[in-house]
């Protein structure tokens, strides 16, 4: 997809500058800061195992191959809680990827599913702000997933 | 371009938007609140639109105002669209004024000027789902909600009309504080308690128990469902205190004994089903999903760089690719293909199922004519009763069995099963009718699949 | 996404393998094919499992083996389950023997050892759908497949089963050299030709222009559809040059002026329906989002590294988590609540329209007693015809409505209404059946949605 990745070519040129920051929007900041950062988050270390293939391929083919990694969405954003799910993740599935032992097909589990969500709305808050704002005196928030569930790649 | 246009998103993003005037628990009028939500106010106001799909949205047509009816065009009349009503509803305020649904800015006028008014006076409790009354109710009980409910149900309509300036407005959904979605319906609050408490809740108060996404289809369930008048205080009901499936809510009227009037060709003491979107929306497949009503009917759009919910709430048709397609991601064509095929099929069942319930009708009108007893049509009367609430239930709701696909068929096989056996039983005196089917069970020794454990 | 779903497996089944023999067009021992192809034919072998599930699967009913009938256990018996079938189809051999279906390795013993064998004889078309027949019709046509298949038709069943040594095997659906799925029945290949025929498709072939994806559903549509023995050649046809919905169907056996038999009570020249899975299928959701019966009854399955078409063929509700969840995300309990709950209401349709069309039965029994002459029971013979075809397409098909579940209750229901209008027409020689209902449709001023072009 040659648009997006010129929109990428955009956006990290944008990053140069610092607008981002200027705008003071934690999450584009965030994204736009991150263009080199991808090459440590690489997608190709997710699909060392095959098992991750399925996502992987259709991750490239997401709106999202351009501005986000699996990490971006499966790991927190905060550098250290960041690091210690990935080790949580990167344990719990080498345990289930050699013992073979886990459920088919594999499907997200609550933690990483609100890690995932927290994470859209990190990226999104400008978006989503008129719809969230009012959500916090709610017990139960929206879920992003309900209908956006194949942004990163279909299932 | 993209860069700019990024740029602009944030700018506008950073704030959502102003409080420029501050709302209160008393503020009833959407244009002030307006002045804080523009947007949501603008899509609010666009309700007026009129544009018809195949089976719904509205169509308007225009009409002479005159001091008696101000307005200068209704929705289609359905009593023209299918004559057949007349004699369906014969005898009742139906059977001389009944159009299509239009939006939700039309909803009191469209109220007041019915001729069912004419037909036969109505009570203050009508005004519960055609306007805005959460002041009015607080004002007329002196800060209690339900005893302001309970002092304008008798009243006759036009004095409690007097009460009343506006349709459906913001505060009837939303706490004016925070936003957040509140029911305001004393009907709902007390219906959906009974329902819970029939599956075993007790208690259950939907305004702080309820999910936000429950909310969602909550503060539509205010007033799109089916209803009755109880006693004389014509207090609002929901018929829900042993379920929501027809079959349930049948046997509610039954055990209440409530008939809406008595057909006047067949003697019988019948009932009125009206808009049960929420009782037939929850059967379905969507219900089931976690969909809510707002989903498809309020989706969300973007407007520069916020996304709001489309407060210009209508048909999902008129809106596909907001409505649907974030979930199915087949073209619109495909989806509208799709939601005219189910509505096909039970447009078909709901001409059968008319067809029968008329021709049933019919014969009882011979059967009263030819001399024969009450005691002789009892049986016919009782199928009749039970076979026209449950076609009715289907043609008053109104998505045409989209919200429930095979329910609404499965609805209407029993009601053309049951209105043609009264048909029989009024031929023949030894005919058996059946009202449940024989039901042979599987054998018993069935392995179940991996936790097929039956779900309700 | 769900589309995307389906590419995203098409790409996964391509895996490498060894050749260990070479499989020729002859080769038809699958045991042979499973030394290149293990995985598949451990599964292919495990259809030999018997194990129920609510309304399908498969029961093991012991029984002594005679020379008569071999058979150790056979699947349990329809007729025990449901006595009315009995009256349903007096007159015809399924009112002797009719079971439950089972898993792919007993076809071939059970069409052997049914009753139905001794109730009348029967033609060696009947091999068609129940033996690895490719091998067969290879060579008793010297190569020519439809030469083949026109020369065993004809043959005593006895006499043409003895060409046949084994039920469906690997050559059957596929090609030996590449694999790659071909459709090898003449029946379906000449009723597929038929039916785009009907839809502006000339000389259509299926080996050649049928998409992967269709191949998928084509292969399983070879037997798993309606059919019928036409003229003394018995040439195996799928009543499909009008179309494959059920009105369809039966508007082409009027042409033909087809009858399976006349019913013993009713006289009726009545049809048979026969797992008419491919046609009620294709009315549905899945077919309608590119879903084929492989997906969900050979669901992939990974072995290892690769990714495997499970060959055990079975109930999906057996496999939940392979046949349904790589599409819907929900817990296996509430894929298996949804199910049933489908199945639960197509059931109670199908009991009603099974009691109707056996009331119907007995007042025609009851007339012809009493001395009516076939003119007088003209009209409520033609019901009975069309109402039982109608019942009996959704009883014979073997999902219990979950392919396609709003059509199965909107057969029924017209089934319902038919079979007591035939009821009706017995009692009243004035009364006026409806075969249509009255449609009338919306004012034709109608603003489409967009697209809203109606897809058939
Ligand atoms: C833009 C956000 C986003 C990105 C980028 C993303 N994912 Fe996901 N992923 C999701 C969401 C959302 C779900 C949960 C879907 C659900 O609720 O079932 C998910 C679920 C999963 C699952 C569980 C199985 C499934 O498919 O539901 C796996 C495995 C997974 N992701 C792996 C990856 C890998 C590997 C990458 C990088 C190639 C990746 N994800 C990139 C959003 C993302
Ligand atoms: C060692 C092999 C392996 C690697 C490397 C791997 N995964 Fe997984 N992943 C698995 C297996 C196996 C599962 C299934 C675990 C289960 O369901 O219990 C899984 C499950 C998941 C899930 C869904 C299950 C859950 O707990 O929510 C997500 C999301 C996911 N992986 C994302 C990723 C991401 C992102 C990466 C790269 C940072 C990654 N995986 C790298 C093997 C791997
Ligand atoms: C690392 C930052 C980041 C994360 C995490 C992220 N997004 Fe995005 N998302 C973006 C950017 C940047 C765009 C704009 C991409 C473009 O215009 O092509 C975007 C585009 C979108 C779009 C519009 C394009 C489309 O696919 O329809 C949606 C919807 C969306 N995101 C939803 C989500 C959801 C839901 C999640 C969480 C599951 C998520 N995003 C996670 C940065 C992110
Ligand atoms: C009820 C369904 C629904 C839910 C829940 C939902 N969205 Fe959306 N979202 C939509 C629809 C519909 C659109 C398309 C709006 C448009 O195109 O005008 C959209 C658009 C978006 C866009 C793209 C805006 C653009 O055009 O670039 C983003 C980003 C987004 N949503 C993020 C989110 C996030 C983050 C959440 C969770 C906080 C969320 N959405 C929850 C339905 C939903
Ligand atoms: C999954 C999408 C979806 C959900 C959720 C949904 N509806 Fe609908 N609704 C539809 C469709 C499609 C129609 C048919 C519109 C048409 O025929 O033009 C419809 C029709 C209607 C109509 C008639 C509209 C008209 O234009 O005349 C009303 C009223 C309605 N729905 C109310 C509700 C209520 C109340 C709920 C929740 C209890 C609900 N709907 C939930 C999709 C939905
Ligand atoms: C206070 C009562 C009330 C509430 C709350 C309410 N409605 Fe309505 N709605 C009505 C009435 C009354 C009408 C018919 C107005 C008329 O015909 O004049 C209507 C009409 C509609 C229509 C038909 C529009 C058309 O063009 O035919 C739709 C769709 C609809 N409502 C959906 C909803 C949804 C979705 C919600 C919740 C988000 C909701 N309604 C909440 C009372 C209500
Ligand atoms: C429980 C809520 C509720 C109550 C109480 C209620 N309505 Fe409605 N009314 C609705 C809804 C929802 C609609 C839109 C759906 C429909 O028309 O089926 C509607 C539509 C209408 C319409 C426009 C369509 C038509 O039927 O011509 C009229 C007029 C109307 N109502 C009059 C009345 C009158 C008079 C009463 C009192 C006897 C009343 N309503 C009581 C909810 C209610
Ligand atoms: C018939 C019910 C109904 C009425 C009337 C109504 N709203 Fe809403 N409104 C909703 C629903 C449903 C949502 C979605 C809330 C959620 O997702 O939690 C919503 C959301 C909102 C939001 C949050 C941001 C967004 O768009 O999702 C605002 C602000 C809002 N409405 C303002 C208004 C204003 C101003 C009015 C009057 C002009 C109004 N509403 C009238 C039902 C209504
Ligand atoms: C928030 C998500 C969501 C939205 C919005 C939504 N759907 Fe669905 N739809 C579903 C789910 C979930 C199912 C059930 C199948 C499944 O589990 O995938 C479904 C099922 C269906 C089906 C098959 C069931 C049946 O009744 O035959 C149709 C058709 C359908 N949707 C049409 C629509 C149309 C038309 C709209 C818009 C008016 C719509 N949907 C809006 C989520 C959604
Ligand atoms: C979307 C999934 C799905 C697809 C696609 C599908 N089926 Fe099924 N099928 C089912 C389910 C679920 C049942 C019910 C099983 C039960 O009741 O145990 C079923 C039942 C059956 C049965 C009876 C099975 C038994 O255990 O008795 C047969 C035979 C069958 N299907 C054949 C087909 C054929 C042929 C096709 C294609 C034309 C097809 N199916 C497509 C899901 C599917
Ligand atoms: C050569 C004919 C033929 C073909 C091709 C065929 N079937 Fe069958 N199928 C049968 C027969 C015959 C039976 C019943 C066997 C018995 O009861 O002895 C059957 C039984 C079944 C059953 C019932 C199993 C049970 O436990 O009740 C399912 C499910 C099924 N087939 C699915 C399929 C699918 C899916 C395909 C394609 C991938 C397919 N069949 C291809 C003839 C065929
Ligand atoms: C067009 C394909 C086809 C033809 C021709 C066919 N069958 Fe079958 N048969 C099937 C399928 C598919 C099943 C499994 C589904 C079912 O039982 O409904 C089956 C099941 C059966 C069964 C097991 C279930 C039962 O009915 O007891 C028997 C016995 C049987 N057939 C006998 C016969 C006989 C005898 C003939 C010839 C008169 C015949 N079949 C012709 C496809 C066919
Ligand atoms: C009733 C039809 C049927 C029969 C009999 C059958 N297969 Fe298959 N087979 C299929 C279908 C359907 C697929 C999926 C093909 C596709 O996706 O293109 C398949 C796929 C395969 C594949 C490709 C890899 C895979 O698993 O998807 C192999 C290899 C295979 N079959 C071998 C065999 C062998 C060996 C036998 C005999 C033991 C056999 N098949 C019998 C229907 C059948
Ligand atoms: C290859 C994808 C796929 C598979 C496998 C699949 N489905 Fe579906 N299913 C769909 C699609 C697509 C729809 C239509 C709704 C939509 O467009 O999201 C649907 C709709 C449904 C619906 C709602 C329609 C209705 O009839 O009420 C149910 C229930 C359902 N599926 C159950 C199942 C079950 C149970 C299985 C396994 C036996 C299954 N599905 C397997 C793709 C699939
Ligand atoms: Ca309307
Ligand atoms: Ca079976």
């Amino acid at each position: 997809m040659p648009r997006l990745s010129s929109r990428f070519g955009v956006i990290s040129l944008i990053a140069a500058l610092g607008v981002g920051v200027a705008a003071g929007v934690g999450g584009f900041t965030f994204l736009y800061a991150r263009g080199a950062a991808y090459m440590f988050d690489d997608p190709a270390a997710c699909a060392n195992c095959h098992v991750m293939n399925e996502q992987l391929n259709n991750w490239y083919r997401s709106s999202h191959h351009t501005v986000a990694a699996c990490n971006d969405c499966h790991t927190p954003k905060n550098f250290f809680a960041k690091y210690i799910h990935k080790a949580r993740n990167g344990w719990h599935h080498s345990v289930a990827f050699t013992s073979g032992d886990f459920h088919e097909p594999i499907q997200i589990g609550p933690v990483n599913r609100r890690v995932t969500e927290q994470r859209c709305r990190e990226c999104h808050e400008p978006v989503v702000d008129s719809i969230d704002a009012h959500a916090a005196q709610q017990q139960s928030e929206l879920s992003c997933i309900r209908c956006h569930r194949d942004v990163g790649h279909a299932h | 371009a993209l860069a700019v246009n990024i740029m602009e998103k944030k700018q506008e993003a950073k704030n959502p938007y102003f409080r420029v005037t501050e709302l209160t628990d008393q503020t009833e009028d959407p244009e002030v609140w307006g002045k804080n939500f523009p947007l949501q106010y603008d899509g609010y106001k666009r309700t007026v639109d009129m544009v018809r799909t195949r089976f719904g949205g509205s169509e308007a047509v225009p009409r002479d105002p005159s001091d008696k009816d101000p307005r200068a065009a209704t929705a289609q009349s359905r009593l023209d669209e299918d004559p057949r009503l007349r004699t369906f509803w014969n005898g009742y305020a139906f059977a001389v004024d009944f159009r299509e649904e239009r939006g939700h800015a039309y909803m009191l006028e469209d109220q007041i000027f019915t001729e069912r008014q004419q037909a036969s006076p109505q009570p203050g409790t009508c005004l519960h789902c055609h306007g805005s009354m959460y002041v009015p109710y607080m004002k007329a009980g002196d800060g209690d909600l339900i005893k302001g409910f309970e002092k304008l149900n008798p009243l006759p309509y036009a004095e409690a009309r007097k009460h009343v300036t506006h349709p459906v407005a913001c505060i009837d959904c939303h706490d004016p504080q925070t936003l957040a979605l509140r029911v305001t319906r004393p009907g709902f609050l007390e219906g959906i308690r009974a329902l819970k408490a029939s599956q075993g809740v007790a208690d259950y108060d939907v305004n702080t128990q309820a999910t936000r996404q429950e909310m969602r289809t909550y503060v539509c369930g205010q007033c799109h469902v089916e209803y009755y008048f109880k006693g004389k205080e014509k207090r609002l009901t929901y018929p829900w205190a042993k379920g929501i499936k027809v079959e349930q809510i049948l046997e509610y009227y039954e055990e209440v004994g409530h008939k809406d009037w008595t057909h006047k060709q067949a003697g019988t003491a019948n009932l009125k089903a009206q808009h049960p979107e929420f009782e037939l929306f929850s059967q379905g497949i969507h219900a089931r999903s976690g969909v809510a009503c707002a989903d498809c009917h309020m989706p969300y759009t973007r407007e520069g760089a916020q996304k709001i919910s489309d407060h210009h709430v209508r048909s999902p048709l008129l809106n596909i690719n907001h409505a649907c397609q974030t979930c199915h991601r087949w073209p619109e064509e495909e989806l509208a293909a799709r939601v005219h095929q189910i509505q096909g099929r039970t447009y078909e069942l709901r001409n059968r199922g008319m067809d029968a319930v008329v021709g049933l009708i019919q014969d009882l009108e011979k059967a009263v004519a030819a001399g024969k007893t009450d005691e002789e049509l009892k049986t016919a009367r009782a199928l009749h009763r039970r076979a026209q609430f449950m076609v009715d239930f289907v043609e008053a709701e109104n998505s045409m069995g989209f919200h429930a696909d095979q329910e609404a068929a499965r609805i209407l096989g029993v009601a053309v099963d049951l209105a043609r056996q009264g048909q029989l039983a009024l031929r023949d005196p030894n005919f058996q009718p059946q009202l449940q089917p024989t039901n042979v069970t599987p054998t018993p020794r069935e392995v179940s699949p991996p936790g097929a454990a039956e779900k309700k």
